[in-house]
């Protein structure tokens, strides 16, 4: 599943059978997954239906890789995510209202309603909230990382960023810095084909995102990021080392976006025969069917899980809607902290 | 490409435009996120690639520093950019080149830099702290940039033209809020505009309005309502903040006595500080009252509707300020 | 710390803070280009990495965007970093991370961002467009960031130690045309300064000098040439450009009825801009004359000194036009 | 003595016997790398006896790298040198008088005085004049090869720059941005050991500097710094793919800095036996030997071309020294073109 990309890559990524794997974690990722996809889905209707304020991003097709590298954390953990990680926020315990109250406008988004859309995340869950410009939340994890070593903590941070962002500043910068730094990082690369309308081939050059790792000298691997196990065992590799104090890693995680790149993207860019070939691999329902054959799940719980994650989302926006809206009356106060 | 009912948006003058420059000079090329198949984030570059080619619409990988500096070779021997930033937002990440490379080189070498750099920009789209930066004060204080921020179709048309034959690195700032929200009627002019030239887009007694961009329909609108009130504005709409038509704003400050500048963008250190200064420099003696700032509060951009709207300059804000400046 | 006559110097001053914040505090470190066994390109770090190893004296790759988010991220995790730029100039590759990232978390999140940003800005010393910049005017529109630039070695320590200790992120910015030039008698104060506090260094009738970073000494001599003509200047540090005391300033003016504002940065646009807009506004019933910007040309800044000499502002332009604006 | 560092790099730099090659060639290169010593060698002095205005930045053990490279271009390609590249101006045919006048603020230097030190490029004789920021030039040189490629010219873009450079921004971009579009461009890093005071493993972790051609996809060379003639190989190859249409090359080319970063600079941070290993390896001396061996110059000759040298240095030096300052008052005119 994770190929080697680079001499200096740790040991390939065991295939540990399902059954030899803790079950209770099975399940809390597949429930995740499942929560993540079901969050979406319901938001996407939000979207068409005009509850939302703009745009809306989401991570279809990359819940695999969301909730497959959090899973890898730590509670106390940092985690500098970017626009398709609502699993992995949701794994961290970010509550799904909240998700949907940030694309809302809400007050009782993380920043009020001050900032919106996929500016959600939470420090008090070690989660990082970041700008717009991508990928910022890389520089930003390697001070996490380097406060975590500062402090002989064995704290990880964990990164993610899309196949266009490698091409910024902040990704050579970064990741030069934390291989010179040995920072406990591990940066996953969610390879979705596309930059917003702008394919691979106009993007990089390299023969893979993994291969870049070369340029810093640290281990790069590249993951099926359909594959949720593939994708947490190569994090859980990855965070390891950091952890031991070995340095920092390059994952990437190949996936398809399999919306716009924000719901009002129509995507008619795409070839129909990407999105037909890539249907078939949905990352929930290829987690569904290995928990079933390997008996972790049955076709009841499966079911349950759905119908749980689909009532939960539905509760959700229920409770996002009737959440206020923010009062102006403050909003000069906090441009500077006492 | 005017609209059905024979009408050009905002937008689709800054489309025209560019379109016409591309047509009349082998030179003149595109790059930029997504301006290419897309058609770019707005829509602004729809149909050039086919029309154009990808030799002349070029699509880049995410990398602003990068292809701002590209811009500026290929401007050095020669070629015309327009470089696209996606939103005004991320010009951020070409701050170096653009202040370090592209504006001091003429001054130090004598070599021409003919760089047009186009962004969608500012408030009022419910975007949030970084997708609604209005950015002209990041670079107002840099020497060898010019500054376009046009206000009307017309000028949009006219100005970008302007900025692509100019033989310096030019900031062209479209107002995105205005993009399809403004429309003349149609066929519109594609002859230059000069840079340097403001506008008095209304003769009025009262008061002088110096403003740009977003500010100026504002303007208009305010200026309207007060007129029935018997509260006559000059609306003066500088549209290029560098260089800056000195002369018409203390001209129409000399008439009225009484200057407010508005602008979106928030206001210490905005572009009205400069702005305020000047006229009371040049038209002290003319003032009848202090030179008033309308501006955003000192705050980024908020998200939420009722926070966004508490932070950018309201109409009835400006007509407020307005009435009491008269009436002081 | 002190120099064999017992004196500090304003380089000295600023190593002085730095040290005294990094025993005090062990959430404190440096992090920039050779500021380790080098001691950083002006020195200001000399002896730190002996003292305080690597783990807090952090030698970094030329990535200025890089070990500015490093940075953020660290504050937002409970430690103190203090960067240094090895010239303000190259702050401009850091442009992006500094408004995006770190001005805007405290408002957009309640977390705390608490970055010192420490760069040798300034001219007069010959090293050309690329090596004077004064960077204030990139930054003081952005909400989130404080700005402070000291004019004098006591004010250097204290105003460092306060940027430290700030929840904010804090552009501290130290004039390189004063390390060597300006000495106090140590031993030197290192009580914190409040930031947002002007200092009236010179009290007088005539005319207000406002200014800041090597406008105050300037200043001063230039108040002190004055005297012997009777004309009485009141010189007013303001110290932090963000937060601004307006108040001392506009009291300043009440009481001369005349205003010169004073900055070796370029005039369009310098902060110049932001205090004399706000005087009209808070004190123009108390004004007898325009508010007058000395500021240096909107050029860059020169290498050769004839060339450099007539952009940046001189002692005997400054001298002239405060007679000017006296005897108007 | 060029090394494969992967594996799409292209032949490897054949090892072709002087005897083979153009003598007229050969003594030009001899003579502009002596001339770039004893020019520089002169400005120290100048350094020294405060001729100058503020510091000096030399190539001393770039000459061959500067030379060698320089001289493959035609006089129509498209040049971005930086701080260490004094023998590619003068190949390209900058006048040593207008180098020092550059560091004397001179009304007759490049930019008239207005700017100083190393900014000298003239963009007549087809050489960028980059701004202080490292590796600026990088962006700029790809903006000329997309030109030269926009119209259907055979011109390349070479560009200079450090090790040090290579951890930023523009380094990164420009590689990204050329690689994709395939640009005739020829990339150098000079790899002289330090950046300012930073050793190289406080720079950078990829195995060597070459390497990181493997991100872009792109041949990455290294080659012997100090070796003219492998440079001009290396360069050569690289010039002639890039003017094939082949997109770009990265070559590291490995040196030593023998002065401090600058001459106020007295680099005591270097260790003495780096010092006393690379002054063994002094490429113009080198270079001389391998011609003397050849018998493409005599003893005599190689004498006569250092007193020639010599002299060009001195009389530059009279000639920059006798020039004119600049006149301050048209200080404003030319912040804008017509
Ligand atoms: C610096 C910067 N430039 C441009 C953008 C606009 N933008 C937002 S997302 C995006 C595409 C991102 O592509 P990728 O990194 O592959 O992530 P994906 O959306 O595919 O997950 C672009 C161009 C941005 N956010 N930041
Ligand atoms: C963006 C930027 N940051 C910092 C500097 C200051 N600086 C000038 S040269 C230099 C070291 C360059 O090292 P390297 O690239 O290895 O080149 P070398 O001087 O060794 O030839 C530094 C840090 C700069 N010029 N630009
Ligand atoms: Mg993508
Ligand atoms: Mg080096």
């Amino acid at each position: 599943m994770a190929t080697r990309t680079n001499k200096r890559k740790t040991e390939e990524a065991g295939a540990i059978p399902v059954s030899k794997r803790d079950p209770e974690l099975l399940r809390r990722m597949y429930r995740m997954m499942v929560l993540t996809r079901a969050v979406e889905d319901r938001m996407v209707a939000m979207y068409r239906g005009g509850d939302l304020l703009g745009s809306l991003y989401t991570g279809h097709w990359h819940e695999a890789i969301s909730v497959g590298a959090a899973a890898t954390l730590r509670a106390d953990d940092y985690m500098a995510p970017l626009h398709r990680n609502a699993g992995a926020h949701l794994w961290r315990g970010m509550e799904a209202w909240q998700i949907m109250a940030s694309f809302m406008g809400k007050a009782t988004s993380p920043t009020g309603g001050r900032d919106g859309t996929l500016h959600y995340g939470r420090l008090d869950l070690g989660s990082y909230n970041p700008p717009s410009h991508i990928p910022a939340n890389f520089p930003v994890a390697t001070g996490m990382a380097f406060a975590a070593k500062y402090r002989g903590e064995d704290r990880v941070a964990l990164a993610f960023c899309g196949d266009g962002s490698t091409s910024r500043a902040d990704f050579h910068e970064s990741l030069t810095i934390a291989s010179v730094q040995k920072l406990p990082n591990v940066f996953v690369i969610e390879n979705n084909q596309w930059a917003y309308s702008t394919p691979l081939s106009l993007q990089s050059s390299s023969e893979t995102f993994a291969i870049k790792a070369v340029a810093y000298g640290i281990p790069g691997v590249k993951v099926d990021g359909i594959d949720v196990l593939a994708v947490y065992d190569t994090v859980a590799q990855a965070v390891a080392r950091a952890r031991a104090g070995d340095g920092p890693s390059l994952i990437e995680a190949v996936t398809m976006r399999m919306h716009g790149h924000a719901e009002h993207d129509p995507a008619d860019y795409v070839p129909r025969a990407m999105y037909d070939e890539w249907s078939e691999k949905d990352p929930v329902e290829r987690f569904e069917n290995v928990l079933l054959e390997a008996g972790v799940i049955d076709a009841d719980t499966a079911k349950q899980v759905r119908e749980e994650a689909r009532q939960h989302a539905i509760a959700a926006r229920r409770k996002a809607l009737a959440d206020p809206m923010p009062d102006p009356s403050n909003i000069e106060e906090g441009v500077y902290a006492d | 490409m005017a609209t059905d009912d024979g009408q050009v948006t905002y937008l689709e003058a800054v489309a025209l435009a560019l379109d016409a420059e591309m047509e009349r000079d082998p030179d003149v090329f595109i790059i930029g996120e997504d301006v290419g198949q897309f058609g770019g984030a707005f829509k602004v570059t729809k149909g050039f690639l086919e029309k154009f080619g990808a030799r002349r619409v070029v699509d880049t990988p995410i990398a602003e520093t990068g292809f701002t500096g590209l811009a500026a070779g290929a401007a050095l021997v020669g070629l015309r950019p327009v470089v696209e930033y996606q939103f005004a937002d991320f010009i951020s990440c070409a701050f170096d080149p653009i202040i370090n490379v592209l504006a001091r080189h003429h001054w130090r070498t004598g070599d021409a830099m003919p760089v047009t750099l186009r962004a969608p920009f500012g408030a009022r789209l419910r975007a949030g702290p970084t997708h609604s930066q209005s950015v002209e004060s990041y670079f107002a204080h840099v020497p060898g940039l010019k500054i376009v921020m046009p206000g009307t179709p017309e000028d949009a048309a006219g100005l970008l033209v302007s900025s692509i034959r100019d033989n310096n690195p030019t900031l062209y700032l479209e107002n995105k809020y205005l993009y399809r929200r403004l429309r003349v009627a149609g066929p519109i002019s594609l002859e230059p505009i000069p840079l340097g030239v403001a506008n008095v887009v209304r003769e009025g007694r009262d008061v002088s309005l110096i403003t740009y961009s977003a500010g100026v329909s504002q303007g208009l609108e305010v200026a309207d309502e007060l007129d029935r009130d018997g509260i006559s504005v000059e609306v003066v709409d500088v549209r290029t903040l560098v260089p800056l038509d000195v002369e018409t704003i203390v001209n129409s400050v000399r008439k009225t006595s009484r200057a407010v500048v508005l602008h979106e963008a928030a206001k210490r250190l905005g572009y009205g500080a400069e702005i305020a200064a000047t006229i009371q420099e040049e038209a002290f003696w003319h003032l009848d009252q202090p030179v008033v700032r309308i501006a955003a509060k000192n705050t980024p951009t908020p998200t939420s509707p009722a926070l966004e709207d508490a932070v950018v300059p309201q109409r009835a804000q400006v007509a407020e300020t307005l009435r009491k400046v008269v009436r002081a």
